[in-house]
């Protein structure tokens, strides 16, 4: 298996769909000719050709909307946000007109949106989001978020040909940063939790960048030989409950941890559901982890002291080991 | 002003009326009075069934602007899609959604197009190829965009359609859609239904400019059209297709009309002046086209035909069921994506000739 | 005291701010010579003018984006949306433009954006949304939601005199529904919690139109003469958090109800934070009734199979109480 | 096409330039030259410490574009109200921002305007009158419509002023805040910096009818000026203003320009043809306002003036410390609300004398 970065995953994925299906196409900001932001879509319009990798207008609501007509007529549509936080400007076709089609009309919306999210380099305010609960509090979204190349690939094929409208998170942090073994060919991760870790003493739950602070802060060498297992979401809706329970139920002590701000984040329903229906298991408090509400500060002392990080996870799991 | 531009569009004390499309027969002309009468008379039952308590929420209609719906559905073929709004109960009529499933869609049953998930005009069959509009105007500008830049993607003959009002111009995604469709020259056909109100808010307060000349500014055709003259819709229509078939790009065609109701069931429209009322009451569109057709056609067997077929689907819709409240959390998410059908609509043997 | 409808003393509160502080104008759709859709400003064109009763285009963005601008050089803007479902419209200024000024460039944004919000009545998928959790989880934004007409008034009173963007959520199912006493003047409700109801034997923890089924749902004599606390949030931006913890160190055990969609819904927040800062006061499962994560859908059996309603909340009571 | 039309606007092979707008003093062409340097010698000098690794994120500038901000906000008074972008540099400047405090906001620091809370050309500051835009494009427009609307209401003289690129037109906030401050006839004026590109997207794929064609299409004056040469900016917009404060409602002023950089410093604009760049080269707005001025000033003498200023501000924003990570959560919220301040930036002399 060829090893390949988070991000040549996911052009891997957007690839091999479009040769495997002709109904896919590409829609967003400078993804032709220049590749996209992150370059992404790098000699894309050169195998595909334009019409397949769209160069559109600066203009998200138009993006969204015009994906779920082209989808309504049987296009299997890919939209990039240039960076996730641009999706307020498209919200509303999103969580309005793409979300609740198929509620109301039995209509699917087969599209995917690509949101390019996340902080950790300095990004600032409008670079540095991470807006998946929004969409996890919008009826008829799936919410998917890779944490490695593999999965990176694997739920980006699962979102494109998933009859629903899917918002697939790649965060930016990890384009360059994670490398992995992604399978050649056509795959589709199943949208529900993997184990990233296995272990008894605590679990810590996370999904995108986070999985990765979590597996470093929780290496047993620092937590005198702790077994803590890791669970990577992967999926946040749906959301894989069974999973998340059964792994409280087995280690019964829980660290939620998230990069979006903290208030009704996907953090604070994980929690809400371990304290409902996980509440007999639990021998300590549902610890979060997550972003203080504020926006995220460009400057890098500031930054690092609102993102979450592995001090302060391996801080939280040491206390609650203890407990 | 764009209210005396329709006004002048037709003569209201000359009797006869003078047919506008050349491609429309006798029997087009016909079904086109039948559509306006349908519209009408399906409206004006489902407001007493909701003053009798049967239709739940509020009610919307498009009394006083059938010609537009009608004309306009008319001129599109089967293989075309359209995006109906609120007033446009015609545009489903003729795409040959029953007449039962209309009212029962008023009275939230489960025999509704949307089977109680969604009221009022807030449907579409997705079978007939029309996508169901949603609150939020004009989002369905994008949608009609998108469907056209698929068809235009794939080098289908197809074009798409929607409708909008004159007071959802002054949102974003009414920019977003003209100069989307502009720039990448996509077969669709905007019908600004001007109805000279939005709400309660008249046009002086949406734009200082006609629409008309925004379609310019974007690159596009606007061709200003007599809304209570189904055939002067048609018309439009028909052509701006045929243009955007051959690859002409999108046309803008604003449709005059007035709304002669309130702008729900509970509005009681005080803030219309009388006088602008009575005016376009001189202007029905569906007494237009009953003069058109007068010499040749028996009107009143006509009128006595639909209310027949209406008062059969209350019956109908009457007697349909409730939804399942075990269902209501149903369907949220598809199992498989299944496009927009075509549907077999008795009118579309017109604009299959023409493609 | 006069005794006033919930919109009434809407109405109430606007005319008082206004006539008190001129700075105070109102910007919205069909708000002058009609009145608002729902009437709350019926009359205030004749007092107060066309000018500082602004009808504006059918534009919500630029509702929201002007009302920035007003508020920086000096105006206290409140913006009627005719439904809270048209935010998501105008969703980009709020969450983006207001909600992160100050903290980035210390400039107050002292808007009010007024949203008609909740369901009950058939309004369907776009007419009877609880959008409340979306801008909770956007930093910046205060959220405030009265459930009687006292708070009505004295909340909008607070919102509009506070230096900061405030989301107002009026539940369109008390409008004419829900009567009371309400003070005659100004004044300012603190955006703090209430307990509607004191008891030792369970807490509801509810805001708005759900704190009225709350009290139905738990009057002791249905409930074997339990004593059941009810907590009416007030504002979920800022969080009472110190309320809800006395009320759960109290009880010991906390249904939370919200008549939003479950998922990242207020309530889970409320959930989250009571799992981790009150875990050790626990008796029982933190316990959420929410509305499912469906569109709200407009035929009357579906709806009310979708909302949470009296009985639900009962029986949850009976239940946790026997645990 | 904009391009063509902006180099018609001058001759480049002649040498004597000049002057366009008859409300310029001899000092003021001097400052406007002098603002000019600045912004260059500060955006050169961020880029060396970008590259050096000082300066955090990305860095975007507005070399080459350096006139459009500079005269635009010559001509707008103390009390105005400014919302500039990323290629805006000058509109800081010439509102009296220290040359320091903008190099500590590149590189984060705690003396930065935003203290480190925000990045590159995010800021604005509150006590001069500007407020600092956010990424999303172009949401300042309907800002700066907010800020003329309440100017209207109180009944001040005073005009709001935005700046946005040629790729933000296609975004549905550009079509409601015109639309919205034509109906309302608002104080503000709108400038559109058409840099021939939206990062690698060229002008084609944004529109298909000049932008000046839809501000008619709104019900609004739109002028198209050399955007190359700051005097004939600022005579476009003095005039704006002069309408604007009579009551006259808004103006689009289009400053055909290029963006001579990539669009951030990452990028190496090969999407760009060289010939353009090399055509845009001769144009250069420094050079051109130095022509105008060669005869009567010592250029070098001023040069180095302004290159001591950036070198004396930079050794101050090095030293300056970094914020203290204890303040990340602080301010989110506003314990009351000031607004803008009006400053007393040097160049407020003109406008006052206007006004
Ligand atoms: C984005 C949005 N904002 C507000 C509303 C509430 N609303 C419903 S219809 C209406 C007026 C629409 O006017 P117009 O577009 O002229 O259509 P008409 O009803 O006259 O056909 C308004 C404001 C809405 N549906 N969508
Ligand atoms: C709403 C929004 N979408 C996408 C972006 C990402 N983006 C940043 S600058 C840019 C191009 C802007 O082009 P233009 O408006 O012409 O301004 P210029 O940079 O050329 O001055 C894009 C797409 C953005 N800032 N805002
Ligand atoms: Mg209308
Ligand atoms: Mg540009």
């Amino acid at each position: 298996m060829p090893e390949l970065t988070y991000l040549q995953a996911i052009s891997d994925g957007l690839r091999t769909e479009m040769r495997a299906d002709e109904r896919v196409f590409l829609m967003g900001e400078d993804i032709g000719v220049f590749g996209g932001a992150f370059k992404v879509t790098d000699g894309f319009v050169a195998e595909f050709g334009e019409q397949r990798v769209m160069d559109t207008p600066l203009a998200e609501s138009a993006i969204v909307g015009t994906a779920v007509g082209a989808a309504v007529v049987g296009m299997r549509p890919v939209c990039e946000m240039q960076f996730a936080d641009f999706i307020s400007c498209g919200f509303d076709q999103l969580v309005n007109v793409a979300g609740k089609m198929h509620y109301r009309q039995g209509l699917a919306v087969p599209i995917t949106v690509r949101l390019p999210s996340g902080g950790g380099f300095s990004g600032g305010p409008f670079h540095s989001q991470n807006p998946e609960a929004w969409f996890m509090h919008a009826p008829g979204l799936k919410v998917v978020a890779p944490s490695t190349p593999e999965d990176a690939k694997g739920l980006l094929i699962g979102a494109i040909r998933d009859p629903n409208p899917v918002v697939y998170l790649e965060h930016k942090n990890l384009y360059r940063r994670v490398r992995g073994e992604v399978p050649e060919g056509s795959y589709a991760t199943g949208f529900d939790a993997r184990v990233a870790r296995a272990g008894d003493d605590l679990t810590v739950i996370a999904y995108g960048a986070m999985v990765h602070v979590a597996l470093e802060a929780t290496a047993p060498e620092l937590l005198d030989g702790a077994a803590v297992e890791v669970i990577d979401l992967r999926s946040l809706v749906p959301l894989d409950e069974a999973a998340i329970l059964a792994s409280v139920k087995k280690t019964s002590k829980v660290v939620v941890l998230d990069e979006a701000n903290a208030t009704c984040a996907a953090g604070a329903q994980v929690a809400a559901l371990i304290a409902e229906r996980g509440f007999e298991d639990l021998d300590g408090p549902v610890v979060r982890i997550a972003a203080p509400d504020v926006p995220i500060p460009f400057s890098p002392p500031l930054e690092q002291a609102v993102l979450p990080g592995v001090e302060r996870v391996k801080e939280a799991c040491r206390d609650l080991l203890a407990y | 002003m764009a209210m005396a531009m329709g006004i002048a569009g037709s003569d209201a004390a000359d009797d006869s009326v003078a047919d506008v499309s050349v491609h429309l027969t006798r029997a087009d002309r016909v079904e086109l009075l039948r559509t306006m009468l349908t519209m009408r008379g399906i409206e004006q039952r489902a407001l007493n069934l909701y003053r009798q308590g049967r239709v739940p929420g509020s009610f919307y209609d498009g009394f006083g602007q059938e010609a537009v719906s009608t004309g306009a559905t008319f001129a599109m073929a089967a293989e075309d899609r359209i995006c109906a709004l609120h007033r446009d109960l015609a545009a489903h009529v003729v795409r040959g959604t029953a007449l039962e499933r209309i009212l029962a869609q008023y009275m939230g049953r489960a025999t509704g197009v949307t089977q109680g998930r969604d009221g009022n005009v807030h449907f579409g069959d997705k079978d007939l190829g029309v996508v169901g509009m949603v609150s939020m105007l004009p989002d369905m500008m994008l949608v009609a965009t998108g469907m056209a830049m698929a068809f235009k993607l794939r080098g289908e003959a197809r074009a798409a359609l929607t409708f909008f009002g004159d007071g959802s111009t002054s949102r974003g995604d009414f920019h977003e859609a003209l100069n989307w469709a502009a720039v990448q020259r996509l077969p669709v056909i905007f019908v600004l239904e001007n109805n000279q109100f939005a709400y309660s808010t008249p046009l002086a307060k949406q734009w200082t400019v006609e629409p008309i000349e925004r379609a310019r500014a974007y690159g596009m055709p606007g061709v200003s059209v007599d809304g209570n003259d189904a055939e002067a819709v048609f018309e439009a229509v028909r052509a701006a297709r045929e243009r955007a078939i051959a690859g002409g790009g999108p046309t803008l065609v604003e449709a005059v009309t007035m709304r002669m109701h309130g702008h729900a069931a509970h509005d009681d429209m005080r803030y219309v002046p009388a006088e602008l009322l009575a005016q376009w009451r001189e202007r029905d569109p569906i007494e237009l086209q009953e003069r058109r057709l007068a010499a040749e056609l028996d009107v009143a067997a006509l009128r006595a035909e639909v209310q027949a077929a209406i008062d059969a689907a209350t019956a109908v819709a009457l007697r349909a069921p409730m939804p399942d409240p075990a269902t209501a959390t149903d369907g949220v998410f598809a199992e498989q994506a299944v496009p927009l059908g075509d549907g077999r609509a008795p009118w579309s043997g017109f604009a299959r000739t023409e493609a």
